[in-house]
């Protein structure tokens, strides 16, 4: 964990409410996939987390939905601006059981952090496959990118206008060794339901911290109680208790 | 001795800032970023005789300059505090440390304060009784000057180290509080504790925090808890110990000008890990801006 | 009738925005800037028996979020009142008025009550109990039910229009406070008045206010109001007015939502004097943001 | 009185410590010397209000002193930033009873004022004479402006390190038909004292609105009650009465 002094690069629109914004500066203690960051924005009190969608040395990328105060202050920001940046929170994606053809499931802006995460595995050798899911053709973004990176990618819409029609979960390949997770809630919930390996989901809460000190995103789990921020944000299937 | 160290209750502290009860755990997620053995102390997370998970998330909402928590006091439990928590906090911090505790019927107190009491590296005990009475109808211990006392004389048979008692600004008139604490033997008063706040999504129409209500602390509550300190610091002849929204070098002294003789840090250093270090270092050149040699002469100093 | 008006004890208001006591005046300074009749009412300068200078100057300090003032109602005592400002608030605001009434004493109360009912352009009266009671060894109205209710039972008797209790959040139990006004009678409660805050002035190290301290309010106090308004709109059956931080139109359907039937604009109109103007002309977007078809139907619909 | 956005053209510091502001934009309320402005900053709740140095069509000219964190933040600023001001607020100066050769007297910030006034006064052809009180050499500003203009020109320093050495009354010329007078309270005060003819004095208080709404500056005269921004800032001779 560090707090940077990081620079816009980069801040562009992919569809229509989401951005990709690239900031350089010293991101040396981004470890891993699913690992997020934590941005101070002028006037808000409290910072704002996003996941880690990319990283290459100095620079590194994320992308966000404009939802609130937050995110749409940042939409506005130009090239050049600087952002206090707290670098490297939470355990990120644990690459070791992947095996040879884990699948990558991302659901809207849980699509993000699968990236760096397909980048790493390729990097080991791996070959993952890649499931997006969107509500609609006009909220897809990054298929070529992961395509790009050589994944097989299946694109899923709930209105059926692009890919498969219906949830990530009515996309799942035949065979995969493992898989990765990272989207809202219920999508979590489908895919706890619907996969038939093990495999690792990345959760979201409100956040006082963001680094362990505050209790504020505490759950319970099989293992105990875990701070989403910093015993998470990725969780072994093995573990999860759903709240609800 | 140094131009910022002071004194609480006879423990000489090298300077008066220190991290509040429930914003830096036990200290060691913030030790791995710096070394802080540079603070006063600090006040760890607030402890009771039973672990607890504390309330259901979202514990937390933002406001403007501030911020709502419910987290509920989720702990371990004070022997596993003892066990797991000390131990690991004494390898990261060598000064004697403030154990924050809390409880929900005045055994409770007794019970935990009594077990902390013995640990070699607690110096003070920093009683919180903002928590509701389960015996006595759910009002708060510290909203009514009697219950408080009663905290107080059941913590301070059972421990031998200087107890202050953390008092909550949700009260019409917190003097008479603070009084019958002082009277019932307290040591130092600390305040203020969070007010009672709410936040509603818009969206959902839901409260943001699960458990509807929460404590609003950070430097919104400031002005409410520099006027408390005042008051309270003129009408005791015990330390007190300021907190509430206290975020850089100049707050702090703007608390001990009201009457403090340390502040506690609570929310700054969830923004900013790295707030409490700051202001230390900071204070000596904002000491030489308004002409303080000092820090201990201008406790109370307010004209 | 329109999307945005509400029903205040049987009074129809085009909308819920009401610039609050004390940041207002009596309207014609705001009247030369827009025409001030878009707002629903609102509650003038606090009216005293007596013409009263109010404090010593400086009145104003300076909070992160907020502000303190301590002005000391000033206003020219309720013959002038009714003799020089109702007639020019009369030519450039043509909708029932809010009237704001201070007091010291009960018979005050009853007395500047009785002749500002007789005024037409008056629609409600709001009587503010954050006094300190004279008779009473100086103890606020409002913290004390029982003081209270004796200022609302006495205003009833010699008033004809809806009275609004205005409380003071510098309690314990707001809900005790609210009850015992309804039960005296009260129509309608007003909540929060200003919080009581302290700054000092780093650098001469007095107190910023010359008062010593003063009535903290703005952004800062929201979450503090929302909550008193949750509780208080939960526990009484007379409609809530919500006051403290309101800046927006967000900030307007949250204490909507809360519990409140109309909300008032305090500091924020002093910071930016087109705010409530702004904050109408904003509202039907933000309701269309969260599928709010009529402001009406969200009054204590949080979930 | 309006509330507008106006443009930093130039932000440079005169003195140590002292800084020019020249902003852009609507001034059109502005409409006397000796009123002032309320700059809205980034993060602070209430506005700082500044005096009205010079105005020229649509670009007012202000200058301030770095005395806490509003004037801190204003002095960072660079060209092309925006400000909402609300603009055109308090009476300003009256010129009707000036006479031929008025005195005008400014001490520190409270020199900037004078300066629009001594313009305003030479359009009607009056010959205004210029006190300008300062601590100390490195602190005097303007004075060349002052001589630009056409004024004869006073410096009084308070350790004699330029011009005359004392305060402004010790600068005092031996005729003058009327005076002026802006600066910090105890020269206001000497002024008073020592000053032969009637004259107007400008006066600062901590405000909550700065337009007669919150009644948060309000001091007593023999007039009554006046509000120092609305009724204010300038008050004539004969309706002071000192407070202490
Ligand atoms: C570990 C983690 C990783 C995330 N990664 C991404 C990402 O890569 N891309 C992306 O678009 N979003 C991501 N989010 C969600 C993102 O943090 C929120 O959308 C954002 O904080 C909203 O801020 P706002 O000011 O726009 O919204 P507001 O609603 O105005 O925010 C108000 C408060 O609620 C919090 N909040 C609101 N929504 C969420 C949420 N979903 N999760 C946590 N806190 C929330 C805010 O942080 C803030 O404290 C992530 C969240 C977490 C916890
Ligand atoms: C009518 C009027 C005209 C002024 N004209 C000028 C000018 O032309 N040049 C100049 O340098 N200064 C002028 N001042 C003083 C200027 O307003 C303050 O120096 C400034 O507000 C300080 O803000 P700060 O944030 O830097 O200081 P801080 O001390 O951080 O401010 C804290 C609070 O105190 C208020 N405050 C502090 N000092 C003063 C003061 N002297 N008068 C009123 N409020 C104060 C601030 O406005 C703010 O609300 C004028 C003041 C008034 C009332
Ligand atoms: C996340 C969080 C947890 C807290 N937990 C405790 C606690 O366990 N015991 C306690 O006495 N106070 C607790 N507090 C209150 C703080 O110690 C402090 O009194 C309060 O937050 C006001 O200070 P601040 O404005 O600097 O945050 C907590 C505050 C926060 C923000
Ligand atoms: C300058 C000022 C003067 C006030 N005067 C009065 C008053 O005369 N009567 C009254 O009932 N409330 C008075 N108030 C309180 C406000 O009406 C309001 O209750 C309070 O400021 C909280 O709202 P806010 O946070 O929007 O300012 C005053 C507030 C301010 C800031
Ligand atoms: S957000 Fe503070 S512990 Fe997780
Ligand atoms: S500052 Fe508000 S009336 Fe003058």
């Amino acid at each position: 964990m560090k707090d940077v002094l990081l620079t816009v690069k980069e801040n562009t629109a992919l569809v229509s409410g989401v951005y990709k914004m690239v900031l350089e500066g010293d991101c040396s203690h981004i470890t891993a996939a699913g690992q997020f960051v934590n941005f101070k924005l002028d006037g808000l009190y409290l910072r704002r987390p996003i996941s880690v969608c990319d990283l290459n040395g100095n620079e590194l990328t994320v992308i966000y939905k404009v939802v609130g105060k937050g995110t749409r202050q940042m939409s506005a920001m130009t090239k050049g601006q600087q952002l206090q940046v707290l670098t490297g929170l939470g355990n990120g994606y644990d690459l070791a059981p992947a095996g040879e053809a884990p699948l990558l499931i991302g659901g809207g802006v849980g699509v993000p952090p699968m990236y760096l995460l397909a980048k790493k595995l390729l990097a080991e050798g791996k070959t993952p496959q890649v499931i997006l899911g969107f509500n609609t053709q006009a909220e897809v973004f990054y298929e070529e990118e992961f395509k790009a990176l050589g994944c097989q990618v299946t694109v899923t819409t709930v209105d059926g206008s692009k890919g498969v029609k219906g949830f990530v979960t009515d996309g799942l390949p035949k065979a995969y060794s493992y898989f990765y997770c990272c989207g809202p809630e219920p999508m979590l919930k489908a895919v706890y339901r619907s996969c038939t390996t093990s495999g690792q989901f990345s959760f979201e809460e409100r956040m006082g911290c963001g680094f362990g000190a505050c209790m504020g995103c505490t759950c319970k789990t099989v293992t105990g109680y875990k701070r989403i921020c910093k015993d998470g944000p990725v969780m072994k299937k093995e573990e999860i208790l759903w709240e609800d | 001795m140094g131009r910022l160290s002071v004194t609480l209750c006879g423990i000489e502290i090298d300077n008066p800032v220190i991290p509040a009860s429930g914003t830096f755990g036990y200290g060691y997620e913030f030790a791995e970023i710096y070394d802080i053995n540079c603070l006063g102390t600090f006040s760890f997370k607030g402890t009771t005789k039973d672990p607890r998970f504390g309330n259901p998330t979202p514990r937390i909402a933002e406001c403007y300059a501030g911020m709502i928590n419910a987290v509920g006091l989720q702990n371990p439990g004070v022997e596993k505090v003892i066990e797991e928590e000390l131990p690991k906090l004494a390898k990261c911090f060598h000064k004697p440390v403030m154990a924050n505790v809390s409880g929900f019927a005045i055994e409770d107190y007794a019970y935990t304060c009594e077990k902390l009491d013995k640990e070699p590296q607690v110096g003070w005990l920093e009683v919180n009784i903002s928590c509701p009475n389960v015996h006595g109808g759910g009002m708060t211990f510290g909203t009514d000057p009697e219950q408080a006392a009663a905290v107080v004389r059941a913590v301070k048979a059972v421990t031998t180290k200087p107890v202050f008692v953390k008092l909550t600004p949700n009260v019409t008139d917190i003097v008479a509080i603070a009084k019958a604490c002082e009277a019932a033997g307290a040591d130092g008063i600390s305040l203020i504790n969070t007010m009672l706040g709410m936040r509603i999504d818009l969206k959902t129409r839901k409260p943001v925090i699960a458990n509807t209500m929460g404590g609003f602390s950070g430097p919104a509550i400031f002005p409410v808890a520099l006027r408390m300190v005042y008051q309270v610091a003129h009408a005791v002849k015990i330390p007190v110990i300021g907190i509430g929204g206290v975020s850089t070098a100049e707050d702090v002294i703007e608390m001990m000008l009201a009457g403090a003789t340390a502040v506690e840090v609570g929310a700054a250093n969830l923004v900013d890990p790295m707030v409490c270090r700051k202001i230390i270092e900071e204070l000596p050149a904002v000491m030489d801006t308004y002409r303080i040699d000092n820090l201990k002469d201008i406790i109370g100093g307010v004209r």
